[in-house]
């Protein structure tokens, strides 16, 4: 079941403008690097893109941003992001924000078949607006959709040729979840082995969700908050 | 002598009790972190995957797979695990966290919080508050108990668009500490040199004063 | 001459396409995976948490942790994951198994099927079946065309408690390969040697005949 | 924070007549050996099981049904137990049988918050009765709660002194899902080692969701099917 493809480009190829994208990442954190560059050389345009963060302003998804590609933005925190703000006062972008647990919640609904689900996340406060509120055990909930997503496209660190995938550290975050989500899912990986080499055990991802896997190449991983102590400082 | 950030966390620190699981946010929360009482045994949760978060690396030993919330870098503990963000909300909507201590830009009497946006002004986004105020069992909030313009971040009601309702248990602000209690905000301890009448005049909120309040010591 | 159930199996063996996850119910279908034809890549689902299903163990290297659905000792192949029930189930839900085969002890011609429970006789649970045929996209029934009795299990409506209601595509049965259409049960292959008229008489429910009808070929 | 006890005598120590434990395990495959042995010699009665099998004659939750220690049992399947069936027939224990996803689905929805998930196994079927049903983008769905349990007990392969645990092929099964479901979660182990020795990129059940561990004695792991190829046939 070989899922492998050339590169990001390869792996891209059919997406298009007006399609609706999940991107993997938290902050800059595991971001899919070689597929966002290849979607701001492509110039697809009218993207919603699902994504926790919508990166820094010459970096992640701030790339789309800057090209003018993206209609829609559904995030949780968008942060530093000045050209993101200037899109946004200007009404040039369409901005939905909801709680980051609902965001992985609902990927992860859309990965497991569940077509909405529950959480207490926004009740009482304006994200509730026009939602149904449904109380259990005495405590409200409000009821939140699967998404629907026409791509997931998401960064791994090891993966093998049938698609099977592995995080490193906290670049796990939406990853997997997206992973699930996607009519087609996307995956970069930093090293690209053949089916049977990864531990079966330890498989985060397996490959059933995976429609395309690449090797990228070139990762930056910048760091937004490099913070560091002294060394004879104990915390 | 209103507390500095550094002593509203280390206040914070004595509400750590031995086994807790604790998620702080950003800002005065992380700074928490370094004053866990001696024979305290806590683990850090970050929302964004991570349980047994550890110090600040030295430099050189950054590593850009290893943030935490606040998306600093940072490092783990033995006995850490990382976990995807579904796993990550998930276990703090089932009431696993123990103790989450987060900033507010306002507290109501009854426990409102508003921490996420500004109408007009501010539009960061929520990110991981409305879970966590959501769900946590026990909320401590850490902030200055005025605004830049001296008003009063206690309120009677919030102005500003709600984190979330009824939550907030407990506050810590550089002047006192107070629970949030049916009958509003009742006075528990106040920082050095702070007066009860300075308290109460920077409170707009109801303020429950019973018996002599006693100062924080450091 | 009806089919052997290793000719039912290879017979359904024949509907595999490159590049299918398959999920093999207990009995026949789980005699499917000897014969997937050449140059057919599938890879094999266990509800139980297993991705990339391997043949039957060899004496001695049987593991007591690797078991199938079906309880049985299995090994797997390279490429294979393992993971949790709810993720299993997950994936199920979310159609990304292309193809379930299972068994079944009533079909009916809407596609009904009954294959858990027989009310005062046998109450061993549905296991995983009713998730598994509410959920695929493609479920073909692998069973007998009648039960020891000369019965047909092809009927208008099941008289057994139902697994699941509208969902089976395609029956290969020791008699004949049918498809479950709106019109009813559409005859497309017959067993070697069986006529086409004992295929009407042991089927209950509805049969629709359209042209010339094959005999299959092994 | 240690969660270690001496064994499955002290982990049981305070599971009471009447309460309602989730116990792991697929078949025999990954079930908690030494905890049930120390419930049937504890003797609790009235016990609630929800486990998606029920052993056999003689061994797994099987031993419990032998010593009349379960007044209900919540399954998905209960297979050859002639005992089980004895008692079901004369009255004498009470059986819900539900989908094995469902039930899978209904432990991660209690470990995740979520007080409800909707799922489309058994719409149309008597598992139906008496539940809501609701139609989402024209297909049918129940609506389930999430199970609530007073213990979960379970059986990992490796486990830290933390509570972080680790499990082998299929034995993993529904053990990770009552692990983050219990109230109070026993887990026990074939190799119990320090805290920061299993890497914690590969930890299945962290362990917040794990109160007491201990390292179990004298496996059994029996075979329910065993069933082999001949060497020289290649499926």
């Amino acid at each position: 079941m070989n899922k492998t493809v050339t590169d990001a480009q390869e792996a891209i190829r059919d997406i298009h403008d007006g399609a609706i994208l999940m991107l993997g990442g938290f902050g800059l954190c595991g971001i899919p690097e070689n597929c966002i560059a290849a979607l701001v050389t492509k110039g697809v345009k009218r993207l919603t893109c699902i994504s926790n963060n919508a990166g820094v302003d010459d970096f992640g998804i701030g790339l789309m941003l800057q090209h003018k590609q993206v209609k829609k933005m559904i995030s949780s925190y968008v942060g530093e992001n000045a050209e993101f703000e200037r899109q946004l006062l200007s009404g040039e972008l369409e901005v939905e924000l909801i709680p980051q647990g609902t965001l992985a919640t609902r990927c992860m609904a859309a990965g497991y078949g569940m077509p909405a689900i529950f959480t207490p996340a926004g009740v009482g406060t304006e994200v509730a607006t026009g939602k149904e509120t449904r109380t259990f055990n005495g405590k409200d909930y409000l009821l939140e959709y699967a998404f629907d997503a026409d791509f997931a496209i998401i960064k791994a660190w090891k993966g093998d040729t049938d698609g099977n995938l592995v995080y490193k550290e906290t670049a796990r975050n939406f990853n997997p979840l997206m992973a699930m989500a996607g009519k087609v899912t996307i995956a970069e990986v930093e090293e690209l082995v053949p089916a049977g080499q990864l531990d079966p055990n330890n498989i985060h991802t397996p490959g059933i969700y995976v429609h395309r896997i690449f090797r990228g190449k070139n990762y930056q991983k910048r760091i937004e908050q490099r913070t560091i102590r002294k060394v004879n400082q104990s915390k | 002598m209103p507390l500095t950030k550094e002593q509203i966390a280390q206040r914070i620190a004595r509400e750590l009790r031995d086994g807790y699981y604790v998620n702080l946010g950003i800002g005065i929360p992380t700074l928490v972190a370094n004053y866990i009482p001696e024979g305290i045994n806590v683990v850090l949760q970050s929302e964004n995957g991570l349980l047994g978060m550890g110090p600040f690396p030295i430099e050189g030993e950054e590593d850009p797979d290893l943030i935490n919330a606040g998306k600093q870098t940072i490092t783990t503990v033995p006995g850490s695990a990382f976990f995807d963000s579904a796993m990550s909300f998930g276990m703090i909507r089932a009431g696993k966290v123990d103790l989450t201590v987060l900033g507010a830009m306002e507290v109501s009497e009854n426990g409102d919080i508003a921490n996420w946006k500004i109408p007009g002004k501010m539009v960061k986004g929520m990110g991981g508050a409305m879970d966590l105020v959501a769900s946590a069992k026990n909320i401590i909030v850490a902030m200055m108990h005025t605004n830049p313009k001296g008003e009063s971040k206690l309120l009677p009601r919030c102005v500003l668009p709600l984190t979330g309702v009824k939550c907030v248990r407990k506050i810590v602000s550089d002047l006192a500490v107070l629970d949030v209690t049916p009958q509003g905000f009742k006075l528990l301890e106040r920082a050095p040199g702070v007066s009860v009448e300075e308290i109460k005049m920077k409170t707009a909120g109801k303020l429950v004063i019973e018996g002599e309040i006693l100062e924080m010591k450091f």
